[in-house]
């Protein structure tokens, strides 16, 4: 059983992104899911710093500190972007105009809860930055994250544990080894990589697991 | 492939019906949506509630719809101009209704509504009549009237410059409530004067993105007649 | 006795408009002030359709009916001036940015009290458009006025008949026979026009009128 | 005349002392006003209640103020980077306040502040520990939280062009906060790549208006090693 890499965890997500979508790719590994997204979509990215329309890293002699994107990366800007200032920018967001998040994950619950800004909830430097309104004000919210953290403990949970970003949001939870549906209150299971039992992804996860019908293989589509 | 832009009218409306609410970009005619307002007459949709700053003049443009008896409400901030004697006419024969409130209050409501904030608090109206009725708060000291977010169906929005993922410029005040509205309705359907390529507009100098642009139409002239041929339908 | 005309009102109105301040003139005379301002102040005129920077109307042949005044009559851009949507435009006048805002008047209270927007709260129609926002927001409220009525009716009163546009916010009233400060719930006057005395000023006015220690000869400034 | 151009830095805070507000425009170092900060810690002012996205990184810019001991409260959405464990040092010995909030919650208090909105609802952080102790109401089956406008003494402010007015533009992103934060504070001051004509931007593509602004800078590089001139202060 090979679980998928980062890489073929953000391909994976991009391939669920329809055309014509705006799309917020959170800070860290979501923001890999931009190096997939599939030929023939035109899919236009906003970033919580004000831009609707961001493109690839610029080369190193294009940097502009400018024109950065939520994880302070260099970025671009594609033909028919748009700058706006911060109200507006979460004015999209919270006016639920984006079609889809992708969020990272500490923990996620059958119920949809998220966690994924603080392990303690007296962390002395808690950092939320655009989350919380990320996840109250998307179409959708897909997590994106590996399945167990690093000491091998589960992050999808019959509760999280830690703090709240947001109550009820999560809509699929896409992991190193499989995708999931959250919905009705429970985790079904969509797609799985190969070599892998249902016994022990069960194992490996703090929550029961419902299958589909159909169980696709997942694989790296990159 | 994200191409808003579109020819045939008969798609602003698709699949809207009577009693839809409707904001109208606009202040005074400066950046009146004419073509739009038109096909929106020709689509025979009727109990319309209308959000619109002013009420309209004369038997064109907004002032078509009351002679053809096709508004049932209109939410604004200044009910005058030459259609008023038909409103109080209307309103009087209990065909009509008109809510009127402070300028600023209508424009925020609108941004509210698109911004995601369900509801606010304005010094605006304080200790008048037209907060009679509704929640207040002091803050600091002074009265606050809390008010609540202004949603539509659709916006009808006057640009002067239009892209394929519906980015927008606007002409001089042209631009008023136009983004507010494009921000506030589940459809928002554009008239532009110049429908340009992507990358026309500096992405610094947009003053409505495209994420709240449904439908992009190339604007026309209204003949002044054509506006009467309610008359006929009527 | 001659009162002012109304272009005299408006001239004397401009005389205490200071330099450097953003200022509002409101719908029908308040207008009028645009065409008095004083020589050698700059002063930035805000409408609220989304202007600061407001010039004179243009000549004929350079109208565009996208650059209007609140009263919808054609006018210019200055150097300098900048444009914005009715968020902004409202932010301004609600945010207490504008050092003044000059509105008409049906009647006016000596608590400050202003009605201007309808002479009978069961008005079918009534037109309140941006005053109320004026009222509440502007950092000092003029209202400019004739002293009395159509029917020589007074337009100063012990309290506003009609229904308020802000409750406690006019600081000085123009009227075509004198200029009013409006303190401490009571009517000072400050300005008179020549040939009238304190005796018919205060017949033709509803409540009691004080007089500053010296009063100031009204005239047409202009 | 208006003329907010200024060249003597002493001009910037004077009047002002210890303990003042001051929003600091920028996301990460895009907008960040580092000639102003530096000004501002030449300045002598301390206990400081700095207004920032972000809390700044290492020992320049914002993180020199934790290391000169002058800030005394910081409220961000991100404290995240270099300066992290100094912070938490000061936090716990108590000579450091930290108010952290979701990122458009920050956004849109500080607009409501400039707006003239004393507070609002908002969906954000309902149901999360941000939102345990503060009033709730639902609005449409969802629940929201009241947050309350957020003003300061000062704003600091990088632009790209400023003109005598205080007409502001802004380059790519580092408009993000600043426009807020200008019509916010009540002495907004800028510093600005380019001191242009009036009328070099075009009155349509103004990204902050005059009106907010009142003093303009021409804005200089900050030598990395002026920064640490707190050590010899301290």
């Amino acid at each position: 059983m090979t679980p998928l890499s980062r890489n073929g965890i953000a391909a994976r997500v991009a391939l669920d992104i329809q055309d014509g979508w705006h799309v917020n790719l959170g800070i860290g590994m979501p923001e890999m899911v931009a190096n997939y997204l599939p030929e023939g979509r035109e899919i236009l990215l906003h970033s919580e710093n004000g831009i609707l329309g961001m493109g690839p890293s610029p080369a190193e002699e294009d940097v502009d500190w400018t024109l950065i994107n939520a994880g302070k990366k260099p970025v671009t800007a594609l033909p028919g972007a748009s700058y706006f200032d911060h109200a507006w920018s979460f004015g999209i967001i919270r006016g639920r105009h984006l079609e889809l998040c992708v969020l990272g994950g500490y923990q996620v619950a059958p119920n949809g809860d998220l966690a994924n800004w603080a392990r303690d909830a007296n962390d002395p430097l808690p950092a939320i930055g655009g989350a919380m309104d990320l996840a109250a004000g998307a179409q959708r919210i897909f997590v994106m994250m590996t399945h167990n953290d690093k000491s091998g403990a589960p992050k999808l949970l019959e509760s999280c544990s830690f703090p709240l970003t947001g109550a009820g949001i999560v809509k699929k939870v896409y992991t190193d080894l499989c995708v999931i549906d959250v919905a009705d209150n429970r985790f079904t299971v969509t797609d799985m990589v190969e070599g892998l039992t249902r016994e022990e992804l069960q194992n490996r996860t703090g929550a029961p697991l419902h299958f589909a019908d159909q169980v696709a293989v997942l694989k790296d589509p990159a | 492939m994200i191409d808003k832009r579109a020819d045939d009218l008969a798609r602003a409306f698709e699949g809207l019906g009577d009693g839809i609410s409707v904001m109208i970009g606009g202040f005074g005619d400066a950046g009146r949506p004419a073509y739009l307002l038109k096909a929106l007459l020709d689509s025979g949709i009727k109990d319309l509630h209308f959000i619109s700053n002013n009420a309209g003049d004369g038997d064109t443009g907004l002032g078509a719809f009351y002679h053809a008896g096709r508004v049932r409400k209109l939410s604004c901030s200044f009910p005058r101009g030459s259609v008023a004697p038909l409103m109080e006419k209307l309103i009087r024969a209990g065909e009509f209704e008109l809510e009127v409130m402070p300028q600023g209050t209508l424009a925020e409501r609108i941004r509210a509504a698109g911004a995601g904030i369900p509801a606010f608090f304005t010094p605006t109206s304080y200790g008048t009549l037209i907060a009679e009725g509704k929640e207040t708060r002091d803050f600091d000291g002074r009265g606050h009237v809390l008010e609540t977010a202004l949603h539509a169906d659709v916006a009808l929005i006057h640009a002067e410059q239009a892209d394929r993922f519906g980015n927008l410029t606007f002409r001089h005040l042209a631009r008023n409530f136009s983004p507010l509205m494009a921000s506030a309705a589940k459809r928002t359907i554009v008239e532009a004067d110049h429908v340009v390529e992507l990358g026309d507009i500096d992405a610094h100098n947009v003053h409505s993105p495209a994420i709240f642009t449904d439908l992009v139409y190339q604007c026309h002239d209204v003949p002044e007649d054509s506006w009467h041929d309610w008359r006929a339908s009527a």
